[in-house]
């Protein structure tokens, strides 16, 4: 991946959030507070603008500006957690390109900001849920090269995403409902998903 | 979805367009959304800082002005402000006596206030959290965020902020605002849904005769969805509800709060305050204060919550003390 | 029909209850629903008393302290008080220097008062009324009851409250109050319709995207239907409805309330707030003091009112004047 | 009519009040404020706990009785309307009983204190256009005795009520509608029918 290829993958992300933006909102609506969909909207809008000006001499700096405008624009559970993330991740790629093994040591760097600073565990119906399949899928696809990688990473993700409906939440916003949050799929969890997908089409038109 | 918005994406803008507007002994800095007093105390204070999701109005920016907040960080409808704003926030009101931000307890709220904390700390200044969790509908448990933060707001932000007008100390006015918390236990019951306007339409569906008990401010269902029951018998179980999580005896005072959540007609708010005084009253516990009214809103939902804070003549004293803002004024 | 009450029979009798048990500071005669100030003025002075249906709150009782009513005389829901009331009422604050009846104009409304002034003029007391008739959605011709007293009521009872606390003599306190309404211009747009506890069912079925233009308070349809539009241009629209019926040039000055109807967040008010200045200012005219808020609602009805008081630096004088009640207060 | 008669006419109007407080509050949601059946009811209910304590020597003392009831109780417009009717219909029957000639007067007077205190002509779409019809069938028919008069009083102000459906409002609450008032049958016309129409029935069981 090279600062190129990482611009085009933010820009697909928000592609991808603005299409989605309803569904990610009526997924927050079911246990949430509805908003899941215009924070992330209204966050990668922002990244987007961010990145048309950005002289990145690496991927590092591309994901770094995608976190910190992130944190600046987002708000809300899902703002400090992605930001921290794409921060972390984009500390830990400061060359001009990355291969896919350290893209893989990134997204581990990325789950690990999100674990500290939120604390939730797998299972516990949260972004990490589908996180961290996709980075297990990813890490033993790494050596195929990235768009295998990258494809093992969405399937992962997704599944990660389906396989949190009969949860009970323990983090954020849904655990307040108790019981009455199974059943439903979570809205961070499927936007992670998102992201890793927005990754395999941008490797794949590479 | 009818609201008497221009857009989604610019309600907020707009409503703190309106709100500076409404307000000149407040400065609103709306590019960057922190709301503050037009005149600063004057001489070193600690000042305090809340913020949080739009949506809750009269809370935070209503709470802005002598005797109550220094600065309030107004986040998207629901959703808690980013880090940036704070630290504007801290720059904006900091006065060398140190910073007390009030927090409610939601994932976003902390960790956003917590990521502010951090760099406003980088920059010298020092900071203390108190962290409001008041609901009893929420276990608080290592299977939940913990308890949300509602109505117990109010009182924090008003005592805590009667004492730091005083020129106490931080760790006073922070261990005050802990104290108040502590004191503090909130339950609400949800009549109709609010409708977000990114959503468009109401968080929930409810049958004309089903109610949500145990909701929260942020539209989200509540614990459980139960039959309509006249206010007595509902104001009751919420008292009872609180009681059973309070340790308050025969003899305590408290300040109550009924809090409209925005959709429910200040008529019903005294009927339901007239019960909920019967029962405490039936219960040997008196309210030496009350605030009937909508101050924690969730938008145009329809529902009440209750907060009551065991009071002592400190607290009594401190809520007495003057305070003018736009939605809390006495003298 | 959802609502926070006992039953529609008691609602009243229940509300009274809170209400008298939330502010001491008030007497509230429960039995004869008649709310006075727990203390008397001290020596004679004017006193005014309004009243009105029920539904509106806080108006009348939440308008009733230092600064502004002697007494408040609520009716059951939507419909206005009884003979006996004001009568009630006249007997409990009458110090000998007259008494001012502030009346909205309903048909209902202006008999009872009518019939109570009679009463009182029987047992010696002096009697002026104000008809509050502010609502331009109303022609003033044969063809109608005349125009409805709406928000201008607030600014009624404010303003003659001030200066009756300042001992001005009854005709000068009558006489400036209906100075006050001639100086006001009020209208109001709903976006959903109220509904009466004993009717349990919503006043009117409206569209999801149809709001009703020229409502009243009592929950009746308006004068037209028509879409829904941002708030930018439903502001605009009302703003040049009042303008068109009101004397104001450019450079006049104004007193301004954006009024909810009850079921109407704050954050959309001050969204509302914020357009309105912005069409006066094109106007040319300036908004010397306002209110945004609920102030003269119509039970869980969603929707604004504005209206607009002309200022001179008499009436923002006595406007400033501090007032110490329920629902507003400033020192 | 004597006393009895006259308490049991009243008696006779608080049970029609009752039974069609739905419909007069409905008929008011439509043009008004839907507080007209319970208003009616509410005073209505008042007046039958007097009239128990009442010992009444004259026709007009129940009349006047129910008047100064209803303006206590009902609020609104209607109560002081019918309030003062009730009044002016007792002042003008002072005698223990009265005929059908008398109770002529007395109805021309209920219609004058209605019409002085709210300026209402016919056709102004409120109670005058049921009782001034009413108020001619019972002049015309008092010949007959009372329940002829009752009976053509009632037809009358039935119809009376049904004919208030196309007009405009001019005064009260409606008026406000303007144009939208009509199509619509006025509430406080369908309420003097009932009135009307329980005179009837309490004259048929006399
Ligand atoms: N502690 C946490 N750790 C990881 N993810 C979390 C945590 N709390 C919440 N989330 C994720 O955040 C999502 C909600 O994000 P969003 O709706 O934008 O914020 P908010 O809950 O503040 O409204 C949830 O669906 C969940 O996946
Ligand atoms: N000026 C008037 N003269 C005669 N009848 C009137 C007048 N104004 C209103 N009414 C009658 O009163 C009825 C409404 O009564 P009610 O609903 O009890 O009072 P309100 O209009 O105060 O809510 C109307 O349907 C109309 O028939
Ligand atoms: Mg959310
Ligand atoms: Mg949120
Ligand atoms: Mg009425
Ligand atoms: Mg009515």
């Amino acid at each position: 991946m090279d600062t190129e290829l990482a611009v085009a993958w933010i820009r697909e992300i928000a592609a991808a959030v603005e299409q989605q933006e309803s569904y990610l909102t009526e997924l927050d609506s079911a246990i949430g507070d509805g908003d899941h969909g215009s924070n992330l909207r209204r966050g990668f809008t922002a990244v987007v603008t961010a990145l048309d000006t950005l002289e990145a001499d690496s991927v590092g700096a591309v994901l770094a500006k995608t976190g910190t405008t992130l944190i600046s624009k987002v708000g809300g559970a899902s703002g400090p957690l992605y930001g921290s993330a794409f921060r972390a991740m984009g500390k830990a790629l400061p060359q001009a390109t990355a291969t896919p093994a350290e893209l893989a040591v990134a997204l581990a760097e990325g789950l690990l900001a999100i674990q500290q600073l939120g604390g939730a565990k797998p299972g516990d119906k949260t972004i990490v849920d589908a996180w961290t399949p996709a980075l297990a899928a990813f890490e033993a696809a790494a050596a195929d090269g990235l768009l295998a990688a990258a494809e093992a990473a969405d399937a992962a993700a997704a599944q990660g995403a389906r396989d949190t409906v009969p949860l009970q939440a323990r983090k954020g916003r849904a655990s307040y409902l108790g019981p009455r949050s199974t059943g439903h799929q979570d809205p961070g969890a499927t936007s992670t998903a998102l992201i890793l997908h927005a990754l395999a089409d941008t490797a794949r038109a590479a | 979805m009818k609201k008497l918005i221009n857009s989604p994406e610019t309600v907020l803008t707009d409503a703190l367009t309106g709100f500076a507007a409404a307000h000149p002994e407040l400065a609103v800095d709306i590019p960057n959304r922190v709301i503050t007093r037009a005149v600063r105390p004057s001489g070193p204070k600690v000042a305090l800082i809340s913020g949080g999701g739009s949506g809750h109005e009269p809370l935070h920016g209503g709470f802005v002005g002598p005797g109550m907040l220094d600065a309030a960080c107004p986040g998207e409808v629901f959703t808690s402000p980013v880090p940036d704003q704070m630290l504007t926030a801290v720059r904006a009101v900091h006065s060398g006596a140190g910073v007390v931000l009030i927090v409610k307890n939601y994932t976003g709220d902390v960790m956003n206030f917590q990521l502010a904390a951090e760099l406003a700390a980088e920059e010298g200044v020092e900071i203390r959290t108190v962290l409001v969790n008041d609901d009893v509908a929420v276990e608080d448990s290592t299977w939940t965020a913990g308890r949300r933060g509602t109505g117990a707001t109010v009182m924090v932000e008003k005592i805590a902020g009667a004492l730091a007008e005083r020129g106490a100390a931080l760790d006073e006015v922070a261990e005050l605002g802990r104290r108040v918390n502590a004191a503090s236990r909130s339950f609400a019951v949800a009549l109709t849904a609010a409708t977000v306007p990114a959503a468009g339409k109401p968080g929930f569906d409810l049958p004309e005769d089903e109610i949500e008990v145990g909701v929260g401010i942020h539209g989200e269902p509540g614990r459980r969805r139960e039959r309509h029951r006249p206010a007595a018998q509902l104001a009751a179980e919420v008292v009872d509800t609180i009681l059973a999580d309070h340790e308050l005896t025969v003899g305590d005072e408290v300040i109550a709060l009924v809090n409209g959540l925005g959709g429910t007609p200040l008529l019903e708010l005294y009927v339901v305050y007239g019960e909920v005084r019967a029962r405490l009253a039936e219960r040997g516990i008196h309210i030496a204060r009350n605030l009937v009214g909508n101050y924690v809103t969730s938008l145009d939902m329809a529902g009440f919550s209750l907060t009551l804070t065991k009071a002592d003549g400190e607290l009594l004293e401190l809520w007495d003390a003057p305070v003018a803002t736009p939605a809390l004024t006495w003298s």
